[in-house]
Protein backbone atom coordinates (compact mmCIF):
# COMPACT_ATOMS: atom_id res chain seq x y z
CA UNK A 1 0.00 0.00 0.00
CA UNK A 2 1.80 3.24 -1.19
CA UNK A 3 1.54 6.00 1.30
CA UNK A 4 -1.16 8.62 -0.01
CA UNK A 5 -3.21 4.86 -0.15
CA UNK A 6 -2.36 4.91 3.79
CA UNK A 7 -3.45 8.23 4.17
CA UNK A 8 -6.91 8.03 2.57
CA UNK A 9 -7.90 5.49 4.05
CA UNK A 10 -6.58 7.06 7.63
CA UNK A 11 -8.30 10.35 6.69
CA UNK A 12 -11.74 8.40 5.16
CA UNK A 13 -11.91 6.80 8.60
CA UNK A 14 -10.99 9.61 10.85
CA UNK A 15 -14.11 11.67 8.85
CA UNK A 16 -16.56 8.86 9.88
CA UNK A 17 -15.56 7.95 13.03
CA UNK A 18 -15.44 11.78 14.07
CA UNK A 19 -18.82 11.77 12.45
CA UNK A 20 -17.30 14.38 10.03
CA UNK A 21 -18.62 12.84 6.83
CA UNK A 22 -22.39 12.38 7.87
CA UNK A 23 -22.21 16.52 9.23
CA UNK A 24 -20.78 17.36 6.10
CA UNK A 25 -23.49 15.40 4.39
CA UNK A 26 -25.62 16.90 6.31
CA UNK A 27 -24.73 20.69 5.95
CA UNK A 28 -24.75 20.69 1.98
CA UNK A 29 -28.66 18.75 2.39
CA UNK A 30 -29.51 22.17 4.75
CA UNK A 31 -27.60 24.37 1.90
CA UNK A 32 -29.58 22.77 -0.74
CA UNK A 33 -32.96 23.87 1.00
CA UNK A 34 -31.39 26.97 2.01
CA UNK A 35 -30.44 27.59 -1.30
CA UNK A 36 -33.81 26.79 -3.00
CA UNK A 37 -32.07 24.32 -5.29
CA UNK A 38 -34.68 21.82 -3.45
CA UNK A 39 -37.53 24.11 -4.82
CA UNK A 40 -36.01 24.40 -8.11
CA UNK A 41 -36.00 20.50 -8.09
CA UNK A 42 -39.35 19.86 -6.95
CA UNK A 43 -40.82 22.78 -9.72
CA UNK A 44 -38.42 20.61 -12.06
CA UNK A 45 -40.92 17.69 -11.32
CA UNK A 46 -43.69 18.78 -11.26
CA UNK A 47 -43.47 20.20 -15.04
CA UNK A 48 -41.82 16.65 -16.01
CA UNK A 49 -44.84 14.83 -14.52
CA UNK A 50 -47.38 17.14 -15.71
CA UNK A 51 -45.66 17.01 -19.45
CA UNK A 52 -45.39 13.29 -19.40
CA UNK A 53 -48.95 12.82 -17.08
CA UNK A 54 -48.56 11.07 -14.10
CA UNK A 55 -49.82 7.54 -15.70
CA UNK A 56 -46.55 7.46 -17.84
CA UNK A 57 -43.87 8.43 -15.36
CA UNK A 58 -42.39 6.30 -12.62
CA UNK A 59 -39.77 7.29 -9.97
CA UNK A 60 -36.60 5.66 -12.49
CA UNK A 61 -38.15 7.61 -15.41
CA UNK A 62 -38.69 11.06 -12.94
CA UNK A 63 -35.14 10.41 -11.41
CA UNK A 64 -33.25 10.09 -14.53
CA UNK A 65 -34.78 13.31 -16.34
CA UNK A 66 -34.41 15.97 -13.57
CA UNK A 67 -30.79 14.45 -12.49
CA UNK A 68 -28.52 16.57 -15.38
CA UNK A 69 -30.57 19.84 -14.46
CA UNK A 70 -30.75 19.74 -10.67
CA UNK A 71 -26.75 18.54 -10.90
CA UNK A 72 -26.02 21.83 -12.75
CA UNK A 73 -28.51 23.94 -10.59
CA UNK A 74 -26.40 23.17 -7.65
CA UNK A 75 -24.82 26.73 -6.97
CA UNK A 76 -20.55 27.21 -6.95
CA UNK A 77 -21.38 28.87 -3.64
CA UNK A 78 -22.58 26.01 -1.94
CA UNK A 79 -19.40 23.36 -3.91
CA UNK A 80 -17.48 25.47 -2.76
CA UNK A 81 -18.22 26.09 0.98
CA UNK A 82 -18.03 21.83 1.28
CA UNK A 83 -14.56 21.69 -0.64
CA UNK A 84 -13.47 24.66 2.41
CA UNK A 85 -14.97 22.54 5.00
CA UNK A 86 -13.06 19.52 3.84
CA UNK A 87 -10.15 20.94 2.77
CA UNK A 88 -10.13 22.58 6.77
CA UNK A 89 -10.97 19.18 8.29
CA UNK A 90 -8.12 17.22 6.02
CA UNK A 91 -5.63 20.23 6.52
CA UNK A 92 -6.19 19.67 10.33
CA UNK A 93 -6.30 16.11 11.08
CA UNK A 94 -4.12 14.92 8.01
CA UNK A 95 -1.08 14.51 10.07
CA UNK B 1 9.06 19.54 -1.09
CA UNK B 2 7.57 16.87 1.09
CA UNK B 3 5.12 20.01 2.66
CA UNK B 4 4.24 20.91 -1.20
CA UNK B 5 3.54 17.13 -1.90
CA UNK B 6 1.28 16.98 0.86
CA UNK B 7 -0.80 20.07 -0.30
CA UNK B 8 -1.41 19.18 -3.31
CA UNK B 9 -2.27 15.84 -2.30
CA UNK B 10 -4.74 17.09 0.36
CA UNK B 11 -5.98 19.75 -2.33
CA UNK B 12 -6.96 16.79 -4.29
CA UNK B 13 -8.03 14.81 -1.93
CA UNK B 14 -10.64 17.27 -0.87
CA UNK B 15 -11.79 17.74 -4.27
CA UNK B 16 -12.70 13.92 -5.03
CA UNK B 17 -14.30 13.66 -1.33
CA UNK B 18 -16.01 17.05 -2.51
CA UNK B 19 -17.01 15.17 -5.51
CA UNK B 20 -18.05 12.23 -3.89
CA UNK B 21 -20.25 13.67 -0.87
CA UNK B 22 -22.16 15.90 -3.98
CA UNK B 23 -22.65 12.91 -5.62
CA UNK B 24 -23.99 10.71 -2.63
CA UNK B 25 -26.05 13.47 -1.33
CA UNK B 26 -27.80 14.49 -4.51
CA UNK B 27 -28.16 11.27 -5.62
CA UNK B 28 -30.21 10.89 -2.40
CA UNK B 29 -31.80 14.09 -2.78
CA UNK B 30 -33.11 13.65 -6.38
CA UNK B 31 -34.66 10.59 -5.92
CA UNK B 32 -36.43 11.72 -2.11
CA UNK B 33 -37.83 14.32 -4.14
CA UNK B 34 -38.82 12.41 -6.99
CA UNK B 35 -40.37 9.85 -5.29
CA UNK B 36 -42.29 12.41 -2.89
CA UNK B 37 -43.40 14.70 -6.09
CA UNK B 38 -44.88 11.22 -7.62
CA UNK B 39 -46.44 10.49 -4.32
CA UNK B 40 -48.05 13.94 -4.45
CA UNK B 41 -49.26 13.96 -7.95
CA UNK B 42 -50.78 10.59 -7.05
CA UNK B 43 -52.21 11.72 -3.90
CA UNK B 44 -53.85 14.78 -6.02
CA UNK B 45 -55.05 13.10 -8.37
CA UNK B 46 -56.88 10.48 -6.39
CA UNK B 47 -58.68 13.99 -4.67
CA UNK B 48 -59.30 15.30 -8.17
CA UNK B 49 -61.27 11.75 -8.72
CA UNK B 50 -62.79 12.17 -5.85
CA UNK B 51 -64.25 15.42 -5.90
CA UNK B 52 -65.17 14.99 -9.66
CA UNK B 53 -67.20 12.12 -8.58
CA UNK B 54 -69.01 13.46 -6.16
CA UNK B 55 -69.85 16.29 -8.85
CA UNK B 56 -71.09 14.05 -10.98
CA UNK B 57 -73.26 11.75 -8.73
CA UNK B 58 -74.77 15.20 -7.43
CA UNK B 59 -75.51 16.11 -11.37
CA UNK B 60 -77.00 12.24 -11.63
CA UNK B 61 -79.24 12.65 -8.88
CA UNK B 62 -80.16 16.05 -9.53
CA UNK B 63 -81.21 15.55 -13.06
CA UNK B 64 -82.80 12.28 -12.38
CA UNK B 65 -84.96 14.10 -9.60
CA UNK B 66 -85.63 16.93 -12.26
CA UNK B 67 -87.02 14.44 -14.47
CA UNK B 68 -88.90 12.18 -12.09
CA UNK B 69 -90.56 15.08 -10.18
CA UNK B 70 -91.61 16.86 -13.78
CA UNK B 71 -92.73 13.53 -14.65
CA UNK B 72 -94.60 12.82 -11.48
CA UNK B 73 -95.90 16.21 -11.05
CA UNK B 74 -97.60 16.53 -14.79
CA UNK B 75 -98.95 12.90 -13.92
CA UNK B 76 -100.75 14.26 -10.96
CA UNK B 77 -102.05 17.60 -12.42
CA UNK B 78 -103.54 15.80 -15.30
CA UNK B 79 -105.17 13.40 -12.71
CA UNK B 80 -106.61 15.41 -10.61
CA UNK B 81 -108.26 17.94 -13.69
CA UNK B 82 -109.39 14.45 -15.00
CA UNK B 83 -111.47 14.20 -11.51
CA UNK B 84 -112.61 17.12 -11.55
CA UNK B 85 -114.15 17.03 -14.57
CA UNK B 86 -115.51 13.77 -14.26
CA UNK B 87 -116.79 15.01 -11.19
CA UNK B 88 -118.13 18.29 -13.17
CA UNK B 89 -119.72 15.76 -15.59
CA UNK C 1 -60.62 24.99 -19.06
CA UNK C 2 -58.63 23.83 -16.02
CA UNK C 3 -57.25 20.11 -15.33
CA UNK C 4 -60.04 19.40 -13.00
CA UNK C 5 -62.65 20.65 -15.35
CA UNK C 6 -60.84 18.45 -18.52
CA UNK C 7 -60.99 15.05 -16.01
CA UNK C 8 -64.77 16.23 -15.23
CA UNK C 9 -65.58 15.74 -18.59
CA UNK C 10 -63.80 13.10 -19.29
CA UNK C 11 -65.64 11.12 -16.25
CA UNK C 12 -68.67 12.30 -17.79
CA UNK C 13 -67.66 11.49 -21.35
CA UNK C 14 -66.74 7.43 -20.15
CA UNK C 15 -69.98 7.37 -17.99
CA UNK C 16 -72.35 8.42 -20.74
CA UNK C 17 -70.33 6.20 -23.80
CA UNK C 18 -70.63 3.77 -21.97
CA UNK C 19 -74.01 3.76 -20.64
CA UNK C 20 -73.12 3.60 -17.34
CA UNK C 21 -74.77 7.06 -16.39
CA UNK C 22 -77.94 5.82 -17.55
CA UNK C 23 -77.43 2.90 -15.76
CA UNK C 24 -77.22 4.65 -12.65
CA UNK C 25 -80.04 7.08 -13.05
CA UNK C 26 -82.08 3.51 -13.19
CA UNK C 27 -80.50 2.44 -10.17
CA UNK C 28 -81.27 5.25 -8.46
CA UNK C 29 -84.79 5.81 -10.12
CA UNK C 30 -85.37 2.34 -8.57
CA UNK C 31 -83.94 3.03 -5.42
CA UNK C 32 -86.35 5.97 -4.73
CA UNK C 33 -89.32 4.22 -5.35
CA UNK C 34 -87.82 1.13 -3.26
CA UNK C 35 -86.98 3.71 -0.22
CA UNK C 36 -90.63 5.30 -0.80
CA UNK C 37 -89.35 9.10 -1.93
CA UNK C 38 -91.94 8.43 -4.91
CA UNK C 39 -94.56 7.71 -2.40
CA UNK C 40 -93.83 10.49 0.23
CA UNK C 41 -92.91 13.47 -3.09
CA UNK C 42 -96.61 12.05 -4.50
CA UNK C 43 -98.36 12.99 -1.24
CA UNK C 44 -96.72 16.18 -0.72
CA UNK C 45 -97.55 17.32 -4.37
CA UNK C 46 -101.40 16.33 -3.58
CA UNK C 47 -100.98 18.37 -0.19
CA UNK C 48 -100.08 21.39 -2.14
CA UNK C 49 -102.51 21.25 -4.83
CA UNK C 50 -105.13 20.87 -2.08
CA UNK C 51 -103.68 23.56 0.01
CA UNK C 52 -103.40 25.93 -3.47
CA UNK C 53 -105.86 25.07 -5.32
CA UNK C 54 -105.85 23.30 -8.79
CA UNK C 55 -106.42 26.22 -10.58
CA UNK C 56 -103.60 28.03 -9.00
CA UNK C 57 -100.82 25.54 -9.30
CA UNK C 58 -98.63 25.09 -12.50
CA UNK C 59 -96.42 22.04 -13.26
CA UNK C 60 -93.69 24.53 -12.83
CA UNK C 61 -94.87 25.74 -9.39
CA UNK C 62 -95.30 22.36 -7.99
CA UNK C 63 -92.13 21.12 -9.31
CA UNK C 64 -90.28 24.28 -7.58
CA UNK C 65 -92.16 23.68 -4.40
CA UNK C 66 -91.59 20.21 -3.64
CA UNK C 67 -87.78 20.19 -5.25
CA UNK C 68 -85.98 21.16 -2.02
CA UNK C 69 -87.66 18.61 0.05
CA UNK C 70 -87.56 16.06 -2.60
CA UNK C 71 -83.84 16.76 -2.50
CA UNK C 72 -83.66 16.45 0.98
CA UNK C 73 -85.62 13.15 0.94
CA UNK C 74 -83.22 11.00 -1.15
CA UNK C 75 -81.85 8.71 1.84
CA UNK C 76 -78.07 9.47 1.98
CA UNK C 77 -77.81 5.57 1.85
CA UNK C 78 -79.27 6.29 -1.69
CA UNK C 79 -76.36 8.81 -3.00
CA UNK C 80 -73.44 6.93 -1.21
CA UNK C 81 -74.22 3.78 -3.11
CA UNK C 82 -74.40 5.77 -6.16
CA UNK C 83 -71.09 7.40 -5.50
CA UNK C 84 -69.46 4.28 -4.63
CA UNK C 85 -70.76 2.70 -8.20
CA UNK C 86 -69.01 5.70 -9.71
CA UNK C 87 -65.68 4.90 -8.33
CA UNK C 88 -65.56 1.64 -8.73
CA UNK C 89 -66.21 2.07 -12.44
CA UNK C 90 -63.92 4.62 -12.81
CA UNK C 91 -61.58 2.69 -10.81
CA UNK C 92 -62.29 -0.16 -13.58
CA UNK C 93 -62.05 2.04 -16.44
CA UNK C 94 -59.24 4.68 -15.58
CA UNK C 95 -56.03 4.58 -17.82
Amino acid sequence: MSKESQMRAAINQKLIEMGERERLKELLRAKLIECGWRDQLKALCKEVIKEKGIENVTVEDLVAGVTPKGRALVPDSVKKELLQRIRAFLAQHST
Amino acid sequence: EEARRKEAFLDQFSGELCAKISDEVLTESIRATAEAEIRLALEEKAACIARCSAEECDSIVEETLAEQLAAMTQDILDNELRRICKFIK
